[in-house]
């Protein structure tokens, strides 16, 4: 029952349509590039500049100037191009990259995202997500429906200061698809063995409708 | 017009004041100034004010400079790297701006093309925008963001000619062309001087005019994350 | 994701209508999109604004869509070369907006970047400046100028490959790299287009994501100013 | 009596500093290369995308990809760079450039600069010359002193729509050399065969002193 990460994986490449440039983000997003589906050509895009972003080298063929946005070090592909931080998000921004796939740490009903900090306690940065979701055509978020404590993740409204707001438009966790839309989440999807009352059960966030 | 430095040490000499704004190149440990964060430290200068997008690692890059306590303030977009960083942070022994990676970028590009501010969409409705200026353009609500001028900017490239055209390669690009053109002053570190007309005019990076000062050197160019796949058998 | 057409007519197919904003690179007669420009004379295209830094000479270039009575409007920073032009705006047949050519470049760059406005020195205290907002940083006076945000961009560069990616050639550079961020579409024409893998990806100038649609095409490069010196005996 | 066209470009060279980054205007300024000092280097910028200007080609050796910002063929020099507009406006508001020596039509007492339309009889445009004072260093203007009619360009306030409010520093004309200060215009020079009493007889703005 419910999906591992790698089916979360698998169920977010099902999002990407041919000919799209895509940003993933750190974790689990990172893992939807194997499993993109056959026929369905995506030019990854790095933040830290690159587009056309291939898989990690072959042991022995690591570079040192070849990394992704989480600085793990990965190779080029015929059509790569790499450019500098600005122009990377001068395309981000500027609304060129058509999805984005990131985690989260909460996301509400209305597609606010929190991602990057935990006051007192956690703090890392925002890095690019901030800019991600404000610029890209379409963001997906990728997490765990609810926390080690079994507590909803999918919120009324975040606790978490934002990396955006009302920026997401599609949910998928380990329980199933959600999508934002007016007055709060609409059902896409339950994952394997999970029933809509599960999926309702896990949720604080106001889903609408008795029906999908 | 001479901008070819022996050493770091000679590159830095006059440039280096307590207090200062320096703004940095690099992602993470790659295309890092480590020649020049090296010298910095040595030097001891303090109170500093550090732009750059992320802080280096323990012991590594400008994570010298943090465990050094040289630095007063970071401005960065993340630091997740860095344990000592965290600690200091959480102690608040060190002040932090977080902006957003690519108003950061943005803001080294608008500090050196004499662009003072900037609307973009990214961190409205964020603790990023409280007190900044907002403004709505066709119907959409925008937060102003200031071009950032460094006293300082340290960069590193792969290949310069004397005239301080440089070149970098892959992703150790990233945020060193942005960062070279908002600096009063810029340092270069390279790979390898090559003679001036070795390089593709079209194929510059950086143009020279960005470039006051140059030196060459040996890097480590450290791996942070070291990920691999097998050959299939 | 095909990005290659056969010609101009089937590249423009679907994004040519009256009253619409195009963008366009070249500067003088440098690096104009001539084979995009011909066709769009060809379809008759009625209404046009038109950004770009010049507007061609009489019988060339833009030149030719002024003459067919296509241009409403252009946004332009120098338009000395056209006496047709001249001659239909002192007539009040035609709309201009003059805009600095910096401001015109920076305007395009941050329409392509997401950004609706930003801040320049240029043109205070002129009739550009005049009806615009003004803010003070760090007690200078600044002007603000908004992104440009194009339906189409036309472009012309040197070489590409399938996925897009652009190189322009010396200073037939220009306009294009920022035109062609800034359109909702954008159209580029080239001289060779060369097969994926064969370009440098540290030395494209322009991605490939900014580029929709491409054709391959011989061009006259027409030069403006032939100025030559002798050789010494 | 006073310079000719060659003689102020000649003069308009002393400007130059080694090691400075140059922009030249259209017309007199262009001539300024052929009088650079021996032992000062400059680097001519050319606003259309170009650091590092060479001269004129040799006949048959024109490419029509390579022209300066007055549209005439040129040539690259060894450490010469390309670049789009956007990044060559980016050096030039962004005070890289150190000194600009720029044609008028009109300049003030003040260092208002008028070059670029006479209303209502010719619009050519500003070109990049807004950009141009707005951002350098330093603008050096060099022009002719009067009108054909023999109506004195060197004004209290300029008739003409301005190119820049206060931005000229010296104005080198065919009778002198003249710098924008405090309260007027002082006399940094007058050309051969030209006396002060001729400079200011020929010049309707404020010229202090009655020394130099």
């Amino acid at each position: 029952m419910a999906w591992d990460r790698n089916q979360m994986a698998a169920r977010a490449a099902k999002e990407l349509q041919d000919g799209w440039y895509v940003n993933l983000g750190i974790g689990i997003p990172t893992l939807v590039s194997n499993y993109i589906p056959a026929g369905v050509e995506v030019t990854l895009q790095s933040e830290n500049g690159m587009l056309g972003m291939g898989p990690f080298p072959y042991e022995g063929e690591e570079d040192a100037d070849l990394i992704n946005a989480g600085k793990q070090t990965i190779t080029e592909l015929p059509q790569t191009a790499f450019f500098d931080s600005s122009q990377s998000f001068a395309m981000i921004r500027g609304g060129k990259i058509n999805m984005a796939i990131l985690g989260a740490m909460e996301v509400s009903e209305t597609g606010d995202l929190a991602n990057w900090m935990i006051p007192g306690k956690l703090i890392k940065g925002m890095g690019g997500a901030m800019d991600l979701v404000a610029g890209v055509g379409r963001v997906v978020v990728v997490m765990d429906h609810t926390s080690k404590h079994g507590e909803s993740k999918v919120l009324k409204a975040c606790t978490l200061p934002l990396t955006g707001k009302a920026v997401v438009n599609r949910i998928i966790t380990n329980l199933g698809v959600l999508d934002v839309v007016p007055g709060g989440l609409k059902i896409v999807e339950c994952a394997d063995g999970v029933t809509e009352a599960d999926l309702r059960a896990a949720t604080e966030a106001t889903i609408l409708g008795g029906e999908r | 017009m001479k901008k070819i430095y022996e050493t770091a040490a000679k590159a830095l000499d006059g440039l280096l004041f307590d207090g200062m704004l320096i703004a940095a190149g690099g992602f993470g440990l790659c295309g890092i100034p480590e020649l020049l964060i090296a010298e910095i430290k040595a030097r001891g200068t303090k109170n500093l004010t550090i732009a750059s997008n992320n802080a280096g690692v323990d012991g590594f890059g400008l994570g010298q400079l943090l465990e050094n306590r040289q630095v007063k303030k970071m401005i960065s977009s993340y630091v997740g790297e860095n344990a000592e960083f965290m600690r200091q942070f959480l102690a608040k022994e060190l002040e932090v701006e977080f902006n957003p990676q690519g108003t950061l970028a943005e803001r080294m590009r608008a500090g050196g093309a004499g662009i003072p501010g900037f609307y973009t969409k990214t961190g409205v409705g964020t603790v990023i925008a409280e007190g900044k200026e907002h403004k709505d353009f066709d119907g959409q609500t925008f937060v102003l963001e200031r071009g950032l001028v460094a006293d300082l900017a340290i960069v590193k490239a792969w290949k310069a000619d004397p005239s301080g055209n440089l070149v970098f390669r892959k992703t150790a690009r990233n945020f060193n062309p942005p960062a070279a053109t908002c600096g009063k002053a810029c340092v270069a570190e390279v790979e390898e001087i090559v003679p001036l007309g070795a390089l593709d005019p079209d194929m510059i990076h950086t143009p020279g005019i960005y470039v006051h000062r140059l030196i060459q050197g040996t890097h480590e160019k450290r791996i942070e994350q070291r990920t691999t796949r097998k050959k299939a058998a």
